[in-house]
């Protein structure tokens, strides 16, 4: 193993970190900050990318202009899915973790079920794009152009959603739905507007990820289950609150995938994660910067 | 008489590999339409319509999803027999599914034909119901050997490989082979990366690939795989000198699709050529046909999958019977050759296994958008084009 | 300002309260009082949009607020601190009295009534980034008080608001009614504590069994023979 | 006298830089009613997640029934007999009334037959009888804290920690759990009680410990220490300094 | 005594035996093998969902890991049978013993977690026993073990051509699964269990070992569950990682006791009635489409159900209401 395998390797895992981040942070939102399950994640990714490659196909819109519209599209949707599905879930009194699995679940189910029937499972890709292809190389490391955007935008959606969180009302309006939904009428918070517009911002903040990903990537209606789990151990690592946490996680989950890919044989790599999981949690029973 | 006889044809039809049920759908439809219609083709069954062996009557397919998963083959296979009283099946793409649906019409005396699936142990179990038309993976491996040793033979240089494999059936069944033919043969492999499929980057493993840099690149993907693992070769700038890949993926429409550009010179092995088309011109009527169905041309496993049916059918036919004993010995008694396929096989005849040892697989590189036969020299077109652009 | 009219309140199928008419006028303070199960909290829910009155209206300012969704009806002007309290037991007490002002989120002056709380409530001030599950019994009440305070209602609702706290300190949340009510404020306070409670209120209704037993003017009511019998224990 | 049925000794809980008990050792003698008044905030509660080994003391050492218990889990403490209940109620929501009474009798004896017949009496003698088979989600505050006594109370416990579990009654309705109380200790159960109203403390404790700021500030019998100006005027208020 | 109380455990131990036995004639009279087939799965998966139930239903730590178990099984099994000749009914105890040992093992860390990061602890570990089954090229990894089917036997226990004993194994399967819950439901555990659930801070100060009572409910249902696992790679006589210790697995085995009712007696087991059945036949029925179909009307009904009766489809039955309401 030579020190540019290496070098390589870390660099290629902390932007696939980055990504992985970025997909995870919408999950955050929705699962870490405001303690609803979405176990059609994945689906609501697969969705984005979908929507990015149906702009380019008929539209010939490049998937970079696309980023802000799918995010758009993405927000609604995932208002609309709340107001459909979720809010409904979230009343139960009963087992309402169980019903929000599983009602989700079914959307998971149903939404793969749409794709196919609407789009075929044909395996659809973007086949080019202003950023496709283009890689960058300094000293030797390669750095693909269509990550180092991901980056970016994952760098920025962060430092956004960051401030979001923590400097505005909504945020805190956010959170304090989170403890105790049936409480914030009692401050004249309307907890579905609330909820509404904080999975409507976790679905927009996957748009942005599904965009991107869909340079690079290829389409087709299972292709949200490589991501989900991923994105579940990353807002778990990170700690369930705190979106700094999903960063962190994401970028963890980026360089120890790619340094287990290089030690264990790589079939093994998702091992890696799934290790520093544990471990990490049974060190600290809230994740790295968990709150809850 | 029977006026109607019943093929299942069981494949994923949902979950992340139905696209190859989807394709397969259209093939069995293709061949269908082959076998009851009347169309003046050199292939078993098409002239006149349905099977003249039993009165004219119609084949009429009943499809099954099985979702890659095992104990779902099999409980579809027991109701397209009991239920649905097909006489035959087909199947699987999946091989792990192939082993209990092949079990399961052991058991009822069914006669199966595993028309795409190709790991090399299924026909070695033993079962006397079980039937396999096209090659497997070692017949595949060794071709890609022999055209090692004879580009060798040209004064290329050819002593290190890179395996890349996936952790399915498909891909482990394939690397196995292909070590071993690389240990018998003299090849070094340099690294041999087993990596898990559907994975969300491949980055780490392409970077071990590219410091390998060995002389030929051997992957066994699916088409998701693949894609990932060619663009993300081109993000990390490896360019092998050749790429030679055990079909799957690289057969695959999808992937030229997605980075066709990127892949000019590379060589997958197969069943079928379009080539052949120059010879036997029926070969074009029928992709043609397919095309109109799919959108798509004739793949190694849509190709594989419609001889499947033709050979089934044309045993049917001889059986005289929709008997499954009756049907299993026409099968043993099978001769169909080379030239009434659509393949570039020299026959069709089961070995005692229910293999049939005769289907030669071909290599093709696809060169200027498309795939020329480059290997057997017999079969070949064009010289292979090494190293790749 | 506040009326309620003949409402009934059942959960489900269970008649809590039934037929409650009560008035609160502005500027006054009213005491509910009553024995355990009587409705009283019952009754608050219903006003709040907490539970929704199987039949009956309560209209405040001339509006009909009954059906009216629960943070709606905080929105226009009533404040209800539940017995349970609610608050967010994970976030500050800073962030906790942030959130009563949020619908005045944006404004220059959304912090006003701070004032008022830390007066009353110095405690709140020394606790600011303590965690409001981790503050003690009585701390926490007074939290839930000022964080109804912070939404600047016109009426105040509150529910036994001297459970669990000190003697020294019940005295002074009694006053502190009464300078809220003095603030501009009307209070409808449920109460065991009656002889305090009736203290401070203009007037007082007596439920018992979902049903209003008594009502009259505060004086009168702690002179009657029967509730200093039966509920102040005399 | 024997030896105390609970003894602190130098106990100190800090939270951070809070420090919510300081040096507090107190003793509670077998069969008394003992109980512990102070402001909000004094550190009543934390002392009581202390003796029922909740957490951990800071520093300082419990002793019960003469064996330091201090490093014992909660469970195991409650096998020895310490029966507690808390301020903020922790009901089992999900199941009813009885089943919740039932888990405490468990630990005592582990056939059901006994451990329901011993619910049901728990249940009787503490007035909630008629509301055995209601989910506990359903009960009202009072009940609710009813409920916690009875649980605890099934445990057979020897000392009794009651964490205002008769706030929010009418005066007529704390008279009758005064009573409860009193037939509590009468059945040999040691009491040590949180209560903030004095027209409950007063009649019926034996002792009170006042702790202010998390310390002990005066012991005595109720109605020296009510007299106490310190203890008027950390805790009680004017009003209480004349009427007491 | 509580009469009522007694008289409803008796009455449900008489519904179950009446039910038990009515299954037991049917196979008699239904002889299609895909019904039979479809009916062997009912059964299966209820015992499964039943024994799922008992850790994450009744002592409330959600697992969604159980395919682990259920794999472990299997595997034993499996292995034991072509590598040594160990006969399955030993691969049955081995493997339920086993899986007993490593649940209690893994709970050891993982039960001082909570909530979700419990539940993805499961998942995670649930996955890394996939994924080292999968590349163990002794246990087969991808390709799987095929067990060697040579005929009718109730030693080896194995009937290629017969769906009747498995469906006589499920049911009794089923009925161990349901009598342990009945069983446990009113004795010391059970109670603890559900103190556990609703609040482990007051079940602590009741005497209760929570640690303790976790790991029992773990022993116990991992138990089960294996030997669902094995009972199902002799039913399949194939198993490879995927398919016995997939993600998906352990979903299905939360899925009926949660639509059904989690943490009731009856939930599993009419969630799997129900489930099972409506899974093979919108994947026999409109599966072959290739059109998605059967996805859209299988997800769509998981939605409503578990929308519309949020508590579990055993609400439904009001005279088990109360029962749900325990
Ligand atoms: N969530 C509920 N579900 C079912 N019944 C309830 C519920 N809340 C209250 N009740 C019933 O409604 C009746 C009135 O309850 P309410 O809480 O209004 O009484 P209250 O006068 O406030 O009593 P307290 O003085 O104990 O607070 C009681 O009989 C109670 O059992
Ligand atoms: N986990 C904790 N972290 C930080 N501070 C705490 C914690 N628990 C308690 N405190 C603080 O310790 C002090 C003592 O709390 P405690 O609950 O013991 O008071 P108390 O005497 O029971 O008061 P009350 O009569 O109001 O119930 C309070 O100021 C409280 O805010
Ligand atoms: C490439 C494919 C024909 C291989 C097939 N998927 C199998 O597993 O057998
Ligand atoms: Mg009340
Ligand atoms: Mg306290």
């Amino acid at each position: 193993m030579t020190a540019e395998t290496i070098i390589q390797s870390l660099a290629s895992g902390l932007l696939m970190g980055l990504l992985y981040g970025l997909i995870a942070v919408g999950l955050a939102l929705i699962f870490g900050l405001m303690d609803v399950v979405n176990f059609a994640h994945g689906e609501f990714l697969m969705i984005a990318m979908y929507a990015t490659f149906f702009l380019f196909a008929f539209f010939a819109i490049d998937p970079l202009l696309s980023v802000p519209l799918v995010a758009a599209a993405l927000f609604v949707f995932g208002a609309v899915v709340y107001l459909l599905i979720v809010r409904f879930a979230v009343r139960a009194k009963a087992n309402a973790g169980m019903v929000q699995i599983f009602s989700t679940f079914g959307l998971a189910i149903v939404m793969r079920g749409l794709a196919q029937y609407f789009f075929t499972p044909d395996y659809r890709s973007v086949t080019h794009s202003w950023l496709g292809g283009k890689t960058v190389s300094v000293a030797g490391i390669f750095l693909p152009v269509p990550q180092l955007v991901g980056a970016l935008v994952a760098i920025t959606a962060f430092g956004a959603l960051y401030l979001f969180i923590n400097r505005t009302d909504f945020g805190r309006a956010l959170e304090a739905t989170r403890e105790d939904a049936g409480a914030v009428a009692l401050v004249g918070i309307d907890k579905n507007k609330v909820f509404a517009l904080g999975w409507g911002l976790g679905a927009a903040l996957v748009g942005l990820s599904g965009a991107i990903m869909a340079i690079f990537f290829y389409i087709y209606p299972d292709v949200g289950a490589s991501f989900a789990l991923i994105a579940y151990v990353t807002v778990a690592l990170g700690g369930f609150g705190s979106v700094f946490g999903a960063f962190a996680g994401g970028i963890i989950v980026g360089l120890v995938e790619a340094t287990t890919a290089l030690l264990l044989p790589p079939s093994l790599k998702a091992v890696g994660i799934y290790a520093v999981y544990l471990l990490v949690v049974f060190i600290r029973p809230r994740g790295l910067f968990g709150s809850m | 008489q029977t006026s109607e006889v019943v093929i299942g044809v069981i494949y994923p039809f949902s979950g992340a590999s139905a696209q190859m049920g989807v394709d397969a759908q259209k093939s069995y439809e293709t061949a269908l339409d082959i076998i009851n219609k009347n169309h003046d083709f050199d292939l078993p069954l098409a002239k006149g319509e349905g099977l003249p062996g039993l009165g004219g009557a119609k084949i009429r397919l009943v499809f099954a999803d099985h979702q890659a998963d095992p104990q779902k083959g099999r409980a579809e296979t027991e109701r397209l027999i009991t239920q649905e009283k097909v006489c035959a099946v087909i199947g699987t793409y999946q091989s792990s599914v192939a082993v209990t649906v092949s079990q399961v019409c052991e058991r009822y005396q069914i006669p199966f034909i595993s028309a795409d699936n190709s790991s090399p142990s299924l026909h070695k179990r033993g079962l006397k119901f079980y039937f396999r038309a096209a090659p497997h993976d070692e017949m595949f491996s060794a071709a890609m050997f022999n055209f090692f040793d004879a580009m060798k033979k040209k004064g290329t240089k050819i002593d290190t490989l890179s395996l890349f494999h996936e952790d399915t059936i498909f891909g482990t069944d394939s690397a196995n082979t292909q070590i071993k033919l690389a240990g018998d043969r003299g090849y070094k492999i340099v690294t041999d990366i087993k990596y898990r499929s559907n994975s969300p980057s491949l980055s780490a493993e392409v970077q071990q690939l590219k410091t390998a840099n060995a002389d030929v690149l051997m992957p066994s993907s699916y088409t998701t795989d693949g894609i990932l693992l060619v663009k993300t070769m081109a993000e990390l700038g490896y360019k092998p000198n050749a790429i030679v890949a055990q079909n799957a993926g690289f057969s695959e429409k999808a992937l030229y699709d997605a980075v066709g550009d990127k892949l000019e010179g590379v060589i997958s092995r197969g069943s079928f050529s379009l080539d052949l088309a120059a010879k036997r011109p029926m070969v074009g009527k029928i992709n043609a046909m397919f095309k109109e169905k799919s959108g798509k041309d004739f793949n190694d496993l849509t190709s594989r999958q419609f001889m499947g049916l033709l050979v089934m059918a044309e045993a049917i036919n001889r059986a005289k019977s929709t008997d499954g004993e009756k049907i299993r010995e026409a099968l043993v008694a099978t001769d169909i050759p080379g030239e009434q396929t659509i393949m570039p096989w020299k026959r069709v005849k089961f070995d005692e296994l229910g293999q049939n040892n005769d289907a030669d697989p071909v290599l093709l590189q696809y060169i200027g958008g498309k795939f020329v036969t480059i290997f057997p020299p017999q079969a070949a077109i064009a010289e292979a084009v090494w190293p790749m652009k | 300002m506040l009326s309620v009219h003949e409402v009934t309140t059942a959960y489900q199928g269970l008649v809590a309260i039934s037929a409650v008419s009560i008035q609160v006028a502005k500027g006054e303070i009213v005491c509910v009082a009553g024995a355990n199960g009587a409705g009283k909290s019952t009754l608050l829910k219903s006003i709040a949009g907490a539970e929704r009155p199987r039949s009956g209206t309560v209209s405040f300012d001339g509006t009909r607020i009954d059906g009216m969704a629960q943070h709606i009806i905080t929105s226009r002007g009533i404040a209800y601190v539940p017995e349970n309290r609610r608050l967010f037991p994970r976030l500050s007490v800073r962030d906790n009295l942030r959130l009563g002002s949020y619908l005045y989120r944006g404004e220059a002056d959304r912090e006003a009534p701070l004032d008022l709380v830390f007066k009353l409530f110095p405690r709140l001030q020394e606790r600011l980034e303590q965690r409001a599950e981790t503050l003690s019994g009585g701390e926490q009440q007074m939290l839930a008080i000022g964080r109804a305070l912070m939404t600047r209602p016109r009426l105040l609702m509150l529910d036994e608001p001297s459970q669990g706290i000190m003697p020294k300190l019940v005295d002074e949340i009694f006053q502190a009614v009464k300078r809220i009510r003095d603030a501009g404020m009307t209070v409808l306070i449920v109460e065991q504590r009656m002889s305090e409670c009736l203290e401070i209120a203009d007037r007082a209704y007596i439920l018992q069994t979902g049903r209003v037993l008594m009502q009259g003017s505060a004086a009168e009511i702690s002179v009657n023979p029967d509730v200093r019998k039966a509920y102040l224990g005399l | 006298m024997t030896t105390p049925l609970l003894e602190t000794r130098g106990v100190w809980q800090r939270f951070g830089g809070l420090i919510a008990n300081s040096d507090v050792s107190i003793s509670v003698g077998r069969g008394e009613i003992v109980g512990l008044i102070g402001p909000n905030g004094a550190g009543k509660s934390t002392l009581f997640n202390l003796i029922a080994g909740v957490l951990p003391p800071t520093q300082g050492s419990i002793i019960f029934d003469g064996q330091d218990v201090t490093a014992l889990p909660a469970a195991e403490r409650c096998q020895r007999g310490i029966g507690r209940t808390f301020q903020v109620v922790k009901s089992f929501e999900t199941m009813t009334v009885i089943d919740n009474v039932i888990v405490g009798a468990l630990v005592r004896t582990t056939v059901m037959r006994d451990a329901r017949r011993k619910a049901h009496e728990v249940l009787e003698f503490c007035g909630l009888g008629p509301r055995a088979n209601v989910l506990a989600s359903d009960l009202v505050p009072s009940e609710k804290r009813r409920l916690e006594v009875a649980r605890a109370l099934a445990t057979e416990p020897k000392l009794l920690l009651l964490d205002e579990v008769l706030t929010g009654l009418t005066p007529v309705e704390a008279k009758t759990g005064v009573e409860l109380v009193r037939k509590v200790r009468d059945t040999g159960v040691t009491v040590l009680m949180v209560e903030h109203v004095m027209e409950i403390v007063m009649p019926l404790v034996d002792r009170a410990i006042v702790l202010d700021l998390g310390k002990v500030l005066v012991e005595g019998k109720p109605t020296d220490v009510v007299r106490d100006p310190k203890v008027i005027t950390a805790y009680l208020g004017d009003r209480h300094a004349v009427g007491a | 005594m509580d009469t009522a109380f007694a008289e409803r455990r008796r009455r449900d131990l008489v519904v179950a035996c009446v039910l038990a036995a009515i299954a037991a004639v049917v196979p008699l009279f239904v002889k299609d093998v895909y019904v039979q087939n479809m009916m062997v799965l009912t059964l299966m998966w209820g015992a499964l969902s039943q024994s799922w139930n008992i850790l994450s239903g009744y002592c409330g730590q959600i697992s969604l890991g159980h395919a682990l178990y259920f794999g472990l099984g299997a595997y034993t099994t499996a292995l034991l049978f072509t590598k040594f000749g160990v006969l399955p009914w030993f691969g049955m105890l081995g493997g339920g013993v086993i899986s007993a040992l490593i649940a209690m093992a893994l709970g050891y860390p993982c039960f001082r977690l909570r909530g979700h990061y419990f539940v993805i602890a499961t998942i995670v570990i649930a996955e890394i026993g996939l994924l080292l089954f999968h590349n163990w090229d002794w246990a087969g990894a991808a390709m799987g073990i095929e067990i060697p089917v040579r005929g009718d036997s109730w030693l080896k226990f194995q009937f290629p051509r017969s769906k009747l004993p498995y469906f006589y194994f499920a049911l009794a399967l089923a009925c161990v699964a349901w009598f342990v819950t009945w069983w446990l439901e009113n004795s010391k555990w059970g109670f603890w269990w559900r103190a556990v659930k609703d609040n482990p801070e007051a079940a602590e100060s009741l005497g209760v070992v929570v640690f303790n009572s976790k790991m029992g409910a773990a022993a116990v249902s991992a138990f089960l569950v294996a030997v669902g696992g094995s009972f199902y790679a002799q039913f399949v006589s194939y198993i490879d990682p995927e398919s016995i210790m997939g993600f998906q697995l352990s979903l299905l085995m939360a899925l009926p006791a949660v639509l059904g009712g989690i943490g009731t007696l009856w939930g599993p087991m009419l969630g799997a009635v129900i489930l099972i059945p409506l899974t093979e036949l919108t994947r026999s029925y409109m599966g072959g489409s290739g059109r998605g179909v059967d996805l859209i009307v299988y997800g769509g009904l998981i939605i409503a159900i578990s929308l519309a009766r949020p508590q579990g489809l055993i609400g439904l039955f009001s005279f088990k209401r109360k029962e749900a309401a325990r």
